[in-house]
């Protein structure tokens, strides 16, 4: 992969001559295994060299970015990250001077969950990740695993339309041909369901979840800080208890919330420790919100969240028809 | 439907504008146009006042029915709240087929202050097609049986999930 | 808290289909209620005297009282409260009148859904907090819309009163439709001489500015503080230097002009001043046929004028005015008659409406105020009268009737008599509506002394015969077909609304009707306000009225106006919008979606960005409350909290097997 | 004269005539619009609008026994410009039906007529005209009412002397078969 | 060649077969072909719906059944009193329990939509006008005419959804476009006695004798029909109004085919003139007079 390596450095090169005006710079760096990838926060010019854009780099550094308000920071950006960046600054949460962009022209990052599914064993521990150009080899215990990338790699990317950052101070890496957006074969299979069926699917689902908070608090879009109606003891809107009413209406919060807003970067689902199929909800919405306002979140910039405005005769709606 | 069930009443929940609807609704009342009684009526100051959280708390609540009405495009009291309540209100519409709760449990619509009959009209359609489609599932388990199968189920099944990535 | 409930009987208009003293022990039941009882009418002397005696009895700190809708007696009650000396948003109404007795038949069912709505207003009273008014000053100016006779008598009732008065005119003069009539029923006075001194006085008052040839364009703010955007039409003439002398009309080449003033019965000059007693006595030129304006010759009245106030270039213009009330007098149109093809849909000239006839009655009029029939200008010997003509028939959507055809057309007959002595007039009506003072005896006097023929009957049909037209009706008094040979047939065309009032409306907030009639607030109670605070209505933009009933509410619009501008400052409704700074996190959708421009950015301390609601602005509707992800920003009295309150009165959580709160 | 007990009017009367019209016939507020308009107005023995009436008022007999039924043509100009929309003509056509029903044949001609020419749509599938006047001239009586015509229609062959009986003459006659049999 | 079904109904055999012959010709002529219902039954007119609704319209239905077993969705009649049938029938039927009732007396059910428009209609509006006024070859020039369409060829609009109802125009057009000049009759609509030539031909003296009077009043030389019923009443029972009201009417009256035919120049034969009673002679004297003055 002497691509990625000249990529890598090039990107080095980059930060390096800005990091002096910016309080920091985000981007990812190895976690607790060669497997796993964790987001990194650049402060130094040790810090960059653990600077890692693997496809096992999968975080939305844009979830970061409003604790940064005020300051003046970069972020390494895939293509649906810099949708988030591009929400986050069409709805002024973030401004547009207070970040440097460093876009990665990106092929797609893995699934852990895939990888974790194809491999023998829980491999618990992983000795060593070598990338090849379209495997992973993975050492656990000794012995070494084979995966081809193509069958590891997150959904999100296999129906990615938006590779390429659509926002950037530097570009990295060589440009993608056009895509077509598509919806996965799982989201037109749910969406098929009958009423009782989906039902039943969202009783069991929401009887797994824990009410970590995971989703959200990855969400880069989930912007209300500390202030989040669901976890405050001063609104009404639910109970802490863990039953699948109220874990469902937590998500109900979250999708409300997003209508319109949502990047689909897939952090939700990613974070989720139970595996909620969480994206199921957010396509879902999305397309309504194509259909209905022909808006998609984040692929522009000056646009105003359909919520946020409205017009006096709405083409798509056709409310009097009831 | 057996006349009892016609009898027992569903719980349907309103969310009504003050100025147009809620008056609609007080112009049938004055006007005597009798209408099923299983609709109970919040009276909210401007349909652009009525978060569609409030809608989805009420049907996972268990209610059977929602309603929201309020003064026609162009007319509200507030110049624009019909107007951003038109959008979020059509988006959660649009949504809430993939929950898996019947889209038809909600319904919302325009009525003037002066449309007494109107209003008469749409209670009346309304409450029927909530008869229609009966009173909603519970999305909890109604027992500690269901609630036990509900966990075992879960279990058995797993942390991996076929329609995931 | 320590909550007392009031339920009322409303006389038997809730008790005859509510259990009400089932309601007071399932409410004595309720969450923080203390108290419980049950009166025959809550809003009666003693009815409040028993809430203020409880709340010091029993100690009590909030009140719910179930009766009727809290847009009738909300007011009330709140009054009654804060006599006790609680605050009047301690208080929650339930509405168990027009939403429950009124409109459910079964008396198990309303007993159980008026408890419901009990303990809904229980709910959320328990979480509703003392909210006090802030006061803010107002414009003593009132725009009147329509100088009907309804918009003068308002107009000169708020200037005598001490207002400054703006006044909007679409036509070229005001006197609306009252100044085209020849005379008024019952006292068959003329119009003219009525109306003439009250226009006069309007171009006189010296509180008064009137914008004739004008429309609204647009309007924003509010109660105290409207600002009202005019469009002053070009009328190529500058009436600033105008004095009405007439020579230019008088030299005018291109007299094919449509003469709308007299119903377009004839045709006027391009540049024309309407009639003789016109307010303002101003000329003005009709693009649309002056030869100048349309090819660019003539420019006859620019040489012949003798103070130079032709403005072949004059452009419509914008004026911005800042008013504190609104009066809506923009009275009413004619209904088409073309919709019935039996009529002859224009083909017949000798088919005129009623209004059409005033001006052939009229001594201003066209024919000098001689009885000439279109045709052939000849004298009319069979005139036929036919009522309900757009009105009571809801094949072409008026079902509704008109109110004053009965009375014109018995004028218009007796007038027929005493022009052409020798005439005989045949009145086909449906059932005479004659309820005023001195009106039924008018009908009769037409009947008795003047032998107008009333036949009771719609007619089917006109077709021509000859030089006459066959009015073939009904006599369903006689139970058989009659059939009229006439001269002329005269049409009681009805009311309809005005062309422009569904746009007005929007502008300014005020509702039309199903028929385009302006919606008043309350129909026995409120009958000149709208639901927007300062907004008034006068005359027959509400609905069909005669003249002195026009008056009537022209003069109350005013004593509206004048008694809410009387005030030095108004106080604002503190159901208003307020932001918890702590949650706020400065994204200012807030600011971007209120539609009033009533929150603003501030930075706080620490220099962050944090919205802020201004008072006076905010109207309360509570857009922003929704936009807020954080629900930093509350719409007070009605709380995520207070309707989550409602919700969950309504949908216990434990319906769905979960425990809550 | 015959004087109405109105406590004795016949609300089922109303009732079945109005449903089987589809027409809500309490709207009419008796403006006469459709006597007005109705040509036959002059033949008749309860002018159009007060046939109206009288089903308000639920007086089944006067109704069913009154020549106006028969002499309607439908010619809709009642349904045309009633202001309450109700269809006049179709109500018409109902009491007739009703009439026809309960044995109340108040034109005796008219009725005959009608009887002919459905006789001989059912025997021959189609209207055979010459044959149908003599049917009726037979039943009625009626020789005189229109013999002056014979020369003038037969002059200029207006008249077939044979009936265009189709194949499908069966099919035809099936269907007042099965509509007997439902009745 | 536009393809269209037609109906001719059961006076087009018999008192009217003028007017079918002429608007076979005159269809020809103007390019619409017209494709026979095969074994065509009687509408039952206004006999059936005067004894019950399902009867009349199982007896429509089942013409409207033969054009849909022809592929065809559009049926054209001459009749305006069988176009009314055709159209009630087809009305009615957009019910489904009605649909159920009458299609329970057919032996072949009608299942499709099918819609009846009158002959005049197709004309007027599939054919263009101005092919018509380039066929014109002898012009009816010099002649006045009443053009009188009957009560229901547009009543009840709501069902016939053509012409104005009150005040019928396409007929006045057609024969000003044929250089005639049309009166404006004033009674186009007004019912000339229908089917009581038979039963009660007092009442159709009066009515059709007071259409004829109008007429008289605006000094025509004919009056034009496009209803067997309407033409008969006026034509056919001219001597009987005469005699009853002891009038001296002799006034033409045609079909409109019948002069729309003349002056598109199909031979006389196919118009079935000889038909008329009233003789036409006068009026046609008149046309050629004013043809030589010019």
């Amino acid at each position: 992969m002497s691509g990625e390596v000249s990529q890598l450095e090039e990107l080095k090169a980059a930060i390096r001559g800005q990091l002096d005006s910016l309080d920091c710079v985000i981007g990812w760096e190895q976690g607790y295994d060669p497997l796993h990838a964790t987001p990194l926060f650049i402060r130094s010019e040790a810090d960059l060299e653990r600077l890692t854009i693997s496809p096992l780099a999968v975080h939305n550094p844009a979830t970061y970015t409003t604790g940064f308000k005020g300051k003046k920071i970069g972020l390494v950006v895939r293509g649906c990250h810099s949708r988030s960046v591009i929400e986050l600054l069409n709805e002024k949460l973030i401004e547009r001077d207070e970040v440097v962009l460093f876009g990665l022209c990106c092929d797609g990052v893995v699934s852990q969950r895939k990888i974790r599914a194809a491999l023998p064993a829980d491999p618990g521990f992983v000795e060593a990740v070598e990338l090849g150009k379209d495997e992973l080899h993975i050492t656990v215990a000794g012995e070494q695993a084979t995966l081809k990338l193509q069958e590891v790699l997150a959904d999100k990317c296999l129906h990615c339309a938006y590779p390429d950052p659509l926002v950037a101070d530097v570009l990295i890496g060589e440009k993608h041909a056009p895509r077509q957006a598509a919806s996965p074969a799982c989201q037109d299979a749910f969406e098929a369901l009958g009423n009782e069926e989906k039902l039943a699917f969202w009783q069991d689902t929401m009887s797994r979840c824990i009410r970590c908070y995971a989703c959200r608090n990855v969400c880069p879009m989930c912007v209300c800080q500390d202030h989040c109606i669901a976890t405050s003891r001063d609104h009404l809107w639910m109970s802490q208890e863990n039953t699948p009413v109220e874990n469902f209406m937590f998500q109900m919060i979250h999708v409300s919330h997003l209508t319109g807003r949502c990047t689909e970067c897939g952090e939700c689902e990613r974070a989720c420790p139970v595996d909620i199929p969480l994206m199921l909800l957010r396509r879902y919405m999305n397309k309504q919100v194509r259909e209905v306002f022909g808006h998609q979140a984040g692929i522009a910039l000056d646009k105003t969240p359909p919520l946020l405005t409205f017009q006096v005769e709405e083409a798509r709606i056709k409310e009097r028809d009831w | 439907m057996s006349a009892q069930d016609e009898q027992r009443e569903l719980r349907i929940v309103g969310f009504l504008c003050n100025w147009c609807s809620y008056g609609g609704a007080d112009t049938a009342g004055v006007a005597r146009f009798i209408q099923p009684t299983d609709l109970r009526i919040i009276r909210v100051p401007c349909s652009g006042r009525i978060d569609p959280l409030f809608i989805v708390r009420a049907l996972l609540n268990g209610a059977d029915g929602v309603l929201v009405s309020g003064c026609h495009p162009r007319d509200c009291h507030y110049a624009e709240g019909n107007f951003y309540a038109r959008r979020r209100l059509e988006m959660l519409k649009r949504f809430l087929p993939i929950t898996g709760i019947d889209e038809r449990r909600f319904e919302y619509t325009w009525v003037s202050a002066s449309e007494g009959q109107r209003w008469q009209h749409v209670v009346t359609e309304f409450t029927r097609r909530i008869h229609e489609l009966g009173p909603a599932p519970f999305f909890n388990p109604v027992s500690e049986e269901e609630w036990a199968k509900l966990a075992l189920d879960g279990a058995a099944r797993g942390a991996s999930c076929a329609c995931h990535g | 808290m320590r909550i007392g409930v009031f339920i009322c009987h409303c006389g038997s208009n809730i008790a005859g289909t509510v259990d009400c003293e089932s309601v007071v022990e399932i409410a004595a039941g309720f969450p923080e209620v203390v108290y419980a009882t049950d009166s025959m009418y809550t809003c009666s002397e003693p009815g409040q005297e028993g809430i203020i005696t409880a709340i010091h009895e029993h100690n009590l700190d909030g009140v719910v009282v179930a009766s009727c809708s809290p847009r009738m007696h909300e007011p009330t009650f709140r009054r009654a409260v804060e006599r006790a000396g609680l605050n009047r948003y301690m208080f929650e109404m339930a509405n168990i009148r027009e939403h429950v007795s009124w409109i459910g038949k079964d008396k198990a069912h309303n007993t159980n859904k008026a408890a419901d709505l009990v303990l809904m207003a229980v709910e959320k009273l328990r979480r509703n907090r003392p909210l006090v008014a802030k006061s803010f000053t107002t414009v003593k100016k009132v725009l009147v819309i329509g100088g009907g006779v309804a918009g003068i008598q308002a107009a000169l009732d708020c200037a005598d009163g001490g207002l400054d008065v703006v006044m909007v005119e679409r036509d070229q003069s005001i006197g609306g439709k009252m100044a085209k009539l020849d005379k008024t029923f019952p006292t068959i006075d003329c119009s003219s001489c009525v109306l003439g001194p009250k226009m006069v006085d309007i171009a006189q008052h010296e509180k008064i500015s009137l914008y004739a040839c004008s429309e609204v364009e647009s309007v924003s703010g509010y109660v105290g503080n409207f600002s009202v955007t005019i469009r002053r039409r070009a009328t190529y003439v500058d009436w600033t230097k105008c004095t009405g002398c007439g020579v230019c009309t008088e030299k005018c080449p291109s007299k094919r002009s449509p003469d709308p003033f007299n119903e377009f019965l004839g045709t006027t000059t391009s540049i024309n001043i309407p009639f003789p007693q016109a307010i303002p006595k101003k000329a003005a030129i009709n693009p649309d046929t002056c030869m100048k304006l349309q090819k660019g010759k003539c420019g006859i009245c620019a040489k012949v004028c003798p103070v130079g106030c032709i403005d072949y270039e004059q452009q419509d213009e914008l004026v911005t005015v800042e008013v504190g009330a609104i009066v809506v007098a923009t009275g009413y149109d004619l209904f088409d008659w073309h919709k019935y093809p039996q009529y002859g849909e224009g083909r017949y000239p000798d088919v005129i409406t009623s209004l059409q006839y005033e001006r052939l009655l009229s001594a201003s009029g066209p024919t000098g105020g001689h009885i000439k029939r279109p045709s052939d200008g000849k004298e009319p010997k069979n005139v036929v009268f036919i009522q309900c003509v757009g009105s009571r028939d809801r094949s072409v959507d008026r079902p509704y009737c008109s109110g004053f055809c009965c009375m014109y057309t018995a004028k218009q007959a007796i007038l027929t008599k005493d022009h052409i002595p020798d005439s005989q007039s045949f009145v086909f009506y449906m059932d005479i509506r004659a309820p005023g003072k001195g009106y039924d005896e008018f009908t009769r006097r037409a009947m008795e002394e003047y032998g107008a023929q009333y036949v009771r009957g719609r007619v089917a049909m006109i077709y021509p015969h000859g030089d006459q037209l066959i009015v073939r009706g009904a006599d369903t008094l006689a139970g058989t077909q009659v059939e009229v040979p006439a001269d002329l047939v005269v049409l009681a065309t009805g009311v309809e609304a005005s062309q422009g009032a569904v746009k007005l409306g929007e502008t300014l907030r005020v509702v039309p009707d199903q028929f385009g009639f302006f919606v008043e607030s309350h129909p026995k109670l409120k009958p000149v306000e709208t639901n927007t605070a300062g907004v008034y209505l006068a005359g027959a933009c509400q609905g069909p009225k005669d003249i002195p009933t026009s008056v009537g509410q022209g003069s109350a619009a005013a004593a509206k106006a004048l008694g809410l501008l009387s005030k030095e400052q108004l106080e604002s409704d503190p159901a208003v919008s307020k932001v918890n700074v702590n949650r706020c996190v400065g994204c200012q959708k807030c600011i971007d979606t209120c539609p009033f421009g009533a929150i603003k950015a501030v930075t706080d301390r620490m220099g962050r960005l944090k919205a802020e609601v201004i008072e006076t602005v905010c109207q309360g509707c509570g857009i922003c409350t929704v936009t807020c992800p954080q629900g930093a920003i509350q719409l007070e009295h009605f709380t995520d909290n207070q309707i989550l309150a409602e919700v969950n009165a309504l949908c216990p959580p434990k319906m769905n097997n979960v425990s809550f709160e | 004269m015959k004087i109405l007990d109105l406590s004795a009017g016949d609300r089922d009367f109303l009732a079945e005539v109005e449903s089987r019209s589809g027409q809500n016939l309490k709207t009419c507020y008796q403006c006469g619009n459709c006597t007005a308009g109705c040509p036959y107005t002059f033949a008749y023995d309860i002018p159009v609008s007060q046939v109206m009436r009288l089903i308000q008022a639920g007086q089944r007999e006067m109704v069913l026994n009154s020549k106006s039924l028969w002499l309607c043509a439908s010619c809709q100009s009642c349904t045309t410009r009633c202001p309450n929309e109700i269809d006049v003509a179709k109500v018409m056509d109902v009491c007739r039906h009703m009439a026809r029903e309960s044995g109340c044949v108040s034109e005796r001609t008219t009725k005959l007529f009608t009887d002919a020419f459905l006789q001989s749509v059912e025997t021959h599938g189609r209207a055979y005209e010459l044959g149908l006047m003599a049917r009726y001239t037979l039943k009625s009586g009626r020789f005189f009412d229109n013999i002056a015509l014979g020369p003038t229609a037969l002059l200029h062959n207006k008249l077939s002397f044979k009936p265009h009986p189709i194949q499908g003459k069966e099919q035809v006659a099936r269907i007042f078969e099965r509509f007997r049999k439902g009745e | 060649m536009a393809k269209i079904a037609y109906y001719p109904g059961c006076s087009g055999q018999s008192t009217s077969v003028e007017y079918d012959l002429s608007t076979r010709a005159v269809c020809r002529e103007l390019g619409l072909e017209l494709v026979d219902l095969e074994d065509w039954s009687c509408c039952g007119s206004t006999p059936a719906h005067t004894v019950n609704h399902v009867l009349s319209a199982a007896l429509s239905a089942r013409n409207l059944a033969l054009t849909e077993q022809l592929g065809m969705d559009l049926v054209t009649t001459p009749c305006p009193s069988c176009l009314s049938n055709l159209r009630t029938a087809a009305h009615k039927m957009e019910d489904a329990d009605f649909r159920a009732k009458a299609n329970a007396l057919l032996d072949t059910p009608c299942t499709k939509q099918v819609t009846a428009q009158s002959v005049l209609q197709v004309i007027m509006e599939q054919v263009d006008p101005e092919l018509i006024r380039a066929k014109v070859v002898k012009p009816l020039t010099g002649l006045k005419l009443a053009c009188y369409y009957g009560c229901i060829m547009n009543r009840p609009p709501a069902l016939m959804q053509f012409d104005n109802h009150e005040h019928p125009m396409v007929m006045d057009n057609l024969m000003t476009m044929l250089g005639a000049e049309v009166v404006p009759y004033p009674l186009k609509v007004e019912c000339c006695g229908a089917s009581f030539g038979v039963p009660r031909v007092d009442i159709v003296t009066k009515l059709a004798g007071k259409l004829l009077d109008a007429g008289r009043e605006l000094d025509v030389d004919a009056f034009v029909t496009a209803c067997p019923l309407c033409q008969m009443n006026l034509d056919m029972r001219q001597g009987q109004i005469n005699s009853a009201l002891q009038e001296k009417f002799r006034i033409p009256v045609f079909y409109y085919t019948q002069l729309l035919g003349y002056a598109l120049g199909i031979d006389r034969k196919e118009l079935g003139l000889k038909k008329l009673c009233v003789n036409p002679k006068p009026v046609f004297n008149k046309l050629k007079e004013t043809a030589q003055a010019s």
